[in-house]
């Protein structure tokens, strides 16, 4: 009950904040960071199906990010692939790969997965910087427009509607899959993983699951990101961005598909509000990073509703 | 035939051997119970059956086929379920999404037609909701249909942890302690319900301390005491077995 | 209470968001954007080249401004990264309206924001040393500091002069030592000398014997080369003179700050690098263009910031100044009019040599503008 | 051959070693909280950075030492009071955010109230190199090694031998419990918070005469510190700094023999290596799951 009229409000909703917030944007400079909003929401969105709902803690997934943004480029620039194959094929890899090394990694938990998954951000990003000769190293290599069936997406304005357009697809799957029984099971693996098994549910094939599915999302992402920009270097694989990424999900509210997206909008608007503000730069998102977690400890989303709750019933 | 047999089973953690060549057999059908004093390897034999624990040797076997080594999940697809003694509960969901995880066998898992919301999902959705909501009235939680699994009280959950194994449609339903930390109206209802899920033809396997509801809803009993077999048979035969007494009242009994 | 600050946090996000959404109108004053990695792995060029931009800016300021209007400089910190640059890009273009573009500290950061402003048809002076900035041309592009290349080219050219035909490489495996590192590649051959080893480290790596014990154990070295800034090279020259190396130890210009001199101490005793007249001003030729312009520049920037002046505060100053007087020649800020006159830039005298442009080049600086010096008891000693 | 060979575990050791004590703090508040600190690299950074400038400012070395050992100690109680005190209920991941929160903060109120430049202090016994077999090792390593291993046994002291110690170490095992004997769970907490702080700080400055300091400098610490103490398992004080020394080992030994630009992913993958086989790093507790 409760999820059908969420689902339906809250996409209805989002449409319409989308579809809205461009009588706001005075230029492409708005698009441009509604575009990254939107994008880094996507990630999120994924990533939260990791970590909000089955509870596996990720600090890598930029590694997966860059190795889309670096797929795409490679093969669209030395191999001709149409950008939309170049897209999939990567993601396909990612898949993979996240596969490949989800199965002996999600089995350690907690702060054990999170340095595993630390790891393998790392040795990504390591990899992209070493290998200059194919990837241009750090200073990075310019990449192709995105173009489909003879449309070329070009400017912010374009790709607004695109991120737009994705990323209430990706609610949408999103909130059907959590409320699906797969979805259940991967929350049942969150909530105890013996009282999953025991009914049925192949937690460890579920863990894996999620994590390819959160690693391609990531992936998707990372190659219209290369598209949009232009241009890339290997600081989108940083072991930094996949903190800044896990920190979105947390902040806005973990197992909350909104809170998730709610945590990427803020996350990409604050730096661009602070840089006002000059050197005190750092010291106010530190800030405002804890006393968020400190007085919410939920995340934004969920502790705003259920204060919400609270001063409805007082009533 | 037996439906679940166990056969010279044990299990050694770092020398001590919590569970030692231990035999026997549950009958289909049967109210099965496993009694003994604390410690005496009833939950690891529960574990070791379900496939939460590997044994260090014997064998298990259900429905005649070899099930020792099989994860808990292969064993809940042949008809095994349980509860815990620690409550296992998903406490980040709703009461009854915590039963229709243990549906989770019976309903199309398939990862596409989730995320699509295929419209055979939803209708499996709503069945199985319609069907978890009976499961739930049917332990006794009628007014917690609609709660979170984190705001019920603590017999409440035990029951939750029931329905929520009888949701996989078991053969066989293995419960750990479901009486314990209950007051006495408590134990009665779950008494009742146990009573009910036997009738419905699912072969129970019980660990119990509440002697009285042991005794008067049991077929079979199986004592333990430190991972061996004590003394089986009846309710009354085990009452009247000597060491049985011994080991509950100590050597000056 | 608990409810009122959480309600403030938002608040806070919520205004600033909003207070954001109202700025940017084009005014009187000649609007200068400046990105620039002021935080992050590439601080030690930002942060000079900011406070360089910003003290110079209020200094045309208070001499009446250029074309008699003022100058109002917006600068963004891009922490290093090329998608932060590549927004801030965006905003300083669309938002903040600028008349002319000056940064990227590194050359990701520059390479990021040139697709921007080609399209958007902004003159863009790059602080950064990478050789593809202006390889090929791009036709709003140009950049103040020596190339990667030439730097490599400046040492090749001395080792070949002192006799070294057998080399050993080590270097940073970020941006600016793992660029140098790919253009020394490139151009050793032309020198006939051979890399015989080639070893990198990471910038926060705590001790790099191992690599150097790697190449002091790779037969017939006859001297080693170092590309990198910030503290990774001190490192090395310290653990070079731990190793008692017993070869000659080349810098690239990235360590020609007093910085490195301070931080490896008697350990650069020998060390030979090559830099803009900038380091060794009183030392330049009295007869030298170079001398004067160098010699206040530093004294400027010494006194305002009560710290050493390095080449990177120098690049900013060139580009500003370059930017300044284009602008001044344009008459105008037309962007058309000011990119001309850009490259029309000839016998500039600043502080990394003289700069003289021309339609095939935007960088206009040859070899000679690069002086190799040596350090001497933890002094410059020029030493061509 | 082996002269080189000696060289590579020369620089391994000595990084090591940093990394080791940076990899000491996190065990002990881990310890203590079952929190990781992701601010730790910070303590680090604030006992380099105070130290140096201090002493350039001319504080004689001692007095500056002691003074970045207290400022660290008064940062290390402050976030405890104020950051991770009022959140102690919270989920992990979402301490985790607060500390790294705190760390960016950190970051920059140094920048503001130092600068970002690169500092150093004059090494402790001079920079003449000691040959050992044809390798050589800077005395200021050596500082490093004796003050490693001072403080594990200071530490083992501590935790083993003193009231308010072992009452830390009861307070990681079953809070609950020691709240019954009467051990004041926040007092724990703070105490945890102080000591890793100290800890840092002097890690700190034992190692700026090597490595240098500047604002951003305890990040790469604070992250070899954390890979070293889940590496020896978490909690473990001892298997932080075995694991700190094979991560330097590591590094150095592939530096020396593999390829030096893949030598932090060599030490990566050797510690995901580990981790699959020893899902709880070298030394630390086994999970049983109750149930």
């Amino acid at each position: 009950m409760n999820f059908k009229t969420a689902r339906t409000g809250g996409l209805a909703l989002l449409a319409i904040v989308i579809a809205a917030a461009p009588i706001g944007f005075s230029n492409s400079y708005y698009y441009d960071v509604g575009v990254n909003a939107m994008f880094n929401a996507i990630v999120c969105v994924g990533l939260n199906l990791l970590i909000g709902y089955a509870g596996q803690i990720s600090l890598g997934h930029a590694g997966f990010f860059a190795l889309g943004a670096y797929g795409s480029a490679l093969m669209t620039t030395n191999y001709g692939i149409p950008p939309i194959g170049a897209m999939v094929l990567s993601a396909a890899v990612v898949g993979l790969l996240a596969f490949l090394v989800g199965r002996p990694i999600l089995k350690l938990k907690g702060h054990y997965l999170a340095m595993a998954t630390l790891g393998i951000g790392i040795i990504i990003h390591i990899v992209l910087k070493t290998e200059s000769k194919i990837t241009g190293g750090p200073d990075g290599m310019s990449v192709d427009n995105f173009s489909l069936l003879g449309v070329t997406v070009m400017g912010d304005r374009m790709w607004y509607w695109v991120a737009g357009g994705l990323l209430v697809l990706t609610v949408w799957l999103a909130l059907n899959l959590i409320d699906s029984p797969v979805g259940r099971a991967l929350r049942a693996v969150h909530g105890s993983e013996v009282g999953a098994e025991v009914v049925g549910v192949d937690t460890s094939s579920y863990k894996v699951l999620v994590f390819v599915v959160s690693a391609m999302f990531a992936s998707v992402v990372g190659s219209l990101f290369a598209h949009k920009n232009g241009f890339i270097t290997p600081d989108i694989g940083s072991f930094f961005h996949s903190v800044e990424l896990v920190t979105m999900v947390v902040l806005g509210g973990m197992a909350s598909v909104f809170g998730a997206l709610i945590g990427a909008v803020i996350l990409t608007l604050l730096p661009q509000v602070l840089a006002a503000v000059e050197q005190y730069e750092a010291m106010i998102l530190g800030a405002i990073m804890m006393g968020t977690m400190i007085f919410m400890p939920k995340g934004l989303l969920p502790s705003i509703v259920a204060s919400l709750k609270r001063r409805g019933a007082g009533k | 035939m037996s439906l679940l047999k166990v056969e010279n089973l044990s299990k050694e953690f770092g020398g001590v051997h919590a569970v030692e060549d231990l035999t026997f057999s549950v009958e289909p059908g049967h109210i099965h119970s496993i009694i003994g004093p604390n410690g005496a390897g009833k939950t690891t034999l529960f574990n070791l059956i379900t496939g939460v624990y590997t044994p260090s040797s014997g064998r298990v076997l259900f429905k005649d086929r070899l099930v020792s080594g099989l994860k808990p999940y292969e064993l809940a697809a042949m008809g095994m379920s349980r509860t815990f003694q620690n409550l296992q509960i998903f406490f980040n969901m709703q009461a009854i999404e915590n039963v229709m995880v243990g549906s989770h066998l019976h309903l199309n898992r398939g990862f596409l037609a989730s995320f699509l919301r295929l419209p055979n999902v939803s209708r499996g959705d709503r069945e199985c909701r319609k069907t978890c909501t009976e499961l739930m009235e049917f332990v006794g939680l009628a007014k917690y249909l609609d709660a979170d699994a984190a705001s019920m009280p603590y017999g409440a959950l035990k029951r939750l942890e029931i329905a929520r194994a009888l949701a996989a449609k078991p053969e066989i339903l293995l419960l750990d302690e479901p009486a314990a930390g209950l007051n006495a109206t408590e134990s009665r209802e779950i008494d009742e319900v146990i009573k009910r899920v036997a009738a419905s033809g699912i072969t129970v396997v019980l660990v119990e301390h509440d002697m009285k509801m042991v005794m008067g809803i049991s077929d079979h009993i199986t004592a333990l005491d430190y991972g061996r077999k004590l003394a089986e048979g009846t309710p009354a035969e085990v009452r009247a077995n000597p060491d049985v007494v011994k080991a509950y009242l100590g050597a000056h009994a | 209470m608990r409810d009122l600050v959480k309600w403030g946090v938002v608040a806070v996000v919520a205004t600033g968001v909003c207070s954001s959404a109202g700025t940017a109108s084009a005014a009187e004053p000649i609007k200068i954007g400046a990105f620039l990695s002021a935080t992050g792995p590439a601080s030690f060029l930002g942060e000079p080249e900011k406070k360089t931009l910003e003290m110079y800016v209020e200094k045309v300021n208070k001499a009446g401004g250029v074309l008699g209007r003022k100058i109002e400089l917006v600068v963004y910190d891009d922490g290093g990264a090329g998608d932060k640059a590549s927004t801030f890009t965006k905003r300083l273009i669309e938002s903040d309206k600028v008349d002319l573009l000056i940064g990227g500290s590194t050359t990701g950061t520059t390479m990021a924001a040139v697709p921007l402003v080609e399209r958007a048809q902004l003159p863009f002076i790059s602080l950064a040393g990478g050789v593809n900035i202006v390889e090929p041309v791009k036709k709003w592009v140009f950049k103040t500091p020596h190339t990667d290349r030439m730097a490599a080219e400046k040492v090749f050219a001395d080792m070949k002069k002192k006799g070294f035909t057998k080399v050993a490489l080590i270097s940073e495996d970020a941006g600016f030592g793992k660029s140098g590192h790919d253009q020394s590649l490139m151009v050793v051959k032309n020198y006939g000398i051979e890399i015989v080893a080639d070893e990198v480290y990471s910038p926060k790596d705590p001790d790099v014997t191992a690599q150097l014990t790697k190449i002091k154990n790779s037969p017939g070295v006859q001297a080693v080369f170092n590309f990198g800034f910030g503290q990774g090279p001190a490192i090395v020259t310290k653990n070079f003179k731990q190793l008692g190396m017993g070869v000659p130890l080349f810098q690239s210009h990235g360590v020609a700050s007093k910085d490195y001199i301070k931080l490896a101490g008697d350990a650069t005793d020998g060390v030979r690098l090559p830099a803009a007249g900038l380091v060794v001003p009183e030392q330049l030729a009295a007869t030298d263009p170079q001398k004067p312009v160098v010699s206040a520049f530093k004294k400027e920037y010494e006194t305002a910031f009560k710290s050493d002046v390095s080449t990177f505060a120098g690049h900013a100053y060139d580009g500003l100044q370059i930017a300044l007087a284009a602008i001044a020649r344009a008459g105008s800020v037309d962007k058309e009019k000011v990119r001309d006159e850009i490259e029309k830039t000839s016998g500039y005298v600043g502080t990394g040599g003289m700069v003289s442009m021309t339609p095939t080049d935007h960088m206009g600086l040859s070899l000679s503008a690069f002086h190799m010096v040596e350090i001497r008891k933890g002094e410059w000693v020029l030493s061509d | 051959m082996f002269a080189a060979f000696l060289q590579y575990l020369f620089s391994g050791l000595t990084s090591g070693a940093i990394y080791a004590l940076a990899g000491l703090g996190f065990a002990i508040i881990y310890n203590a909280s079952h929190v990781i600190n992701f601010a730790q690299g910070e303590f680090i950074m604030i006992g380099g950075m105070a130290s140096a400038t201090l002493v350039a400012a001319g504080v004689p070395m001692p007095l500056a030492i002691t003074l970045a050992m207290i400022i660290s100690m008064a940062v290390g109680v402050a976030l405890e009071k104020f950051a991770i005190e009022p959140a102690r209920n919270a989920d992990v991941v979402t301490i985790i955010i607060i500390t790294i929160g705190a760390s960016i903060f950190m970051r920059g109120a140094a920048q503001i109230i130092w600068d970002k430049e690169f500092h150093s202090l004059p090494a402790f016994s001079g920079e003449i190199p000691i040959a050992v077999l044809g390798a050589t090792l800077m005395p200021q390593s050596l500082w490093v090694f004796g003050v490693a291993a001072v403080v594990i046994v200071a530490l083992w002291w501590f935790f083993n031998r003193t009231m308010f110690g072992k009452a830390m170490l009861a307070t990681s095992h079953n809070r609950l419990a020691a709240q019954l004997v009467g051990v004041g769970v926040k007092k724990v907490l703070l105490a945890s918070f102080a000591l890793s702080a100290l800890l840092g700080a002097v890690g700190g400055i034992v190692v700026t005469p090597i490595t240098f300091t500047n604002y951003e400098a305890g990040i790469m610490l604070g992250l070899k510190g954390f890979s070293a103490a889940v590496l020896g398992g978490l909690g473990n004080g001892g298997g932080a700094i075995v694991g700190g020394l094979i991560v330097g080992i590591a590094e150095a030994l592939a530096s020396g023999y593999l390829s030096s630009a893949y030598k932090d992913a060599i030490a990566f993958v050797i510690i995901l290596f580990v981790l699959f086989f020893m899902p709880n790093g070298l030394f630390g507790k086994r999970g049983t799951d109750r149930v």
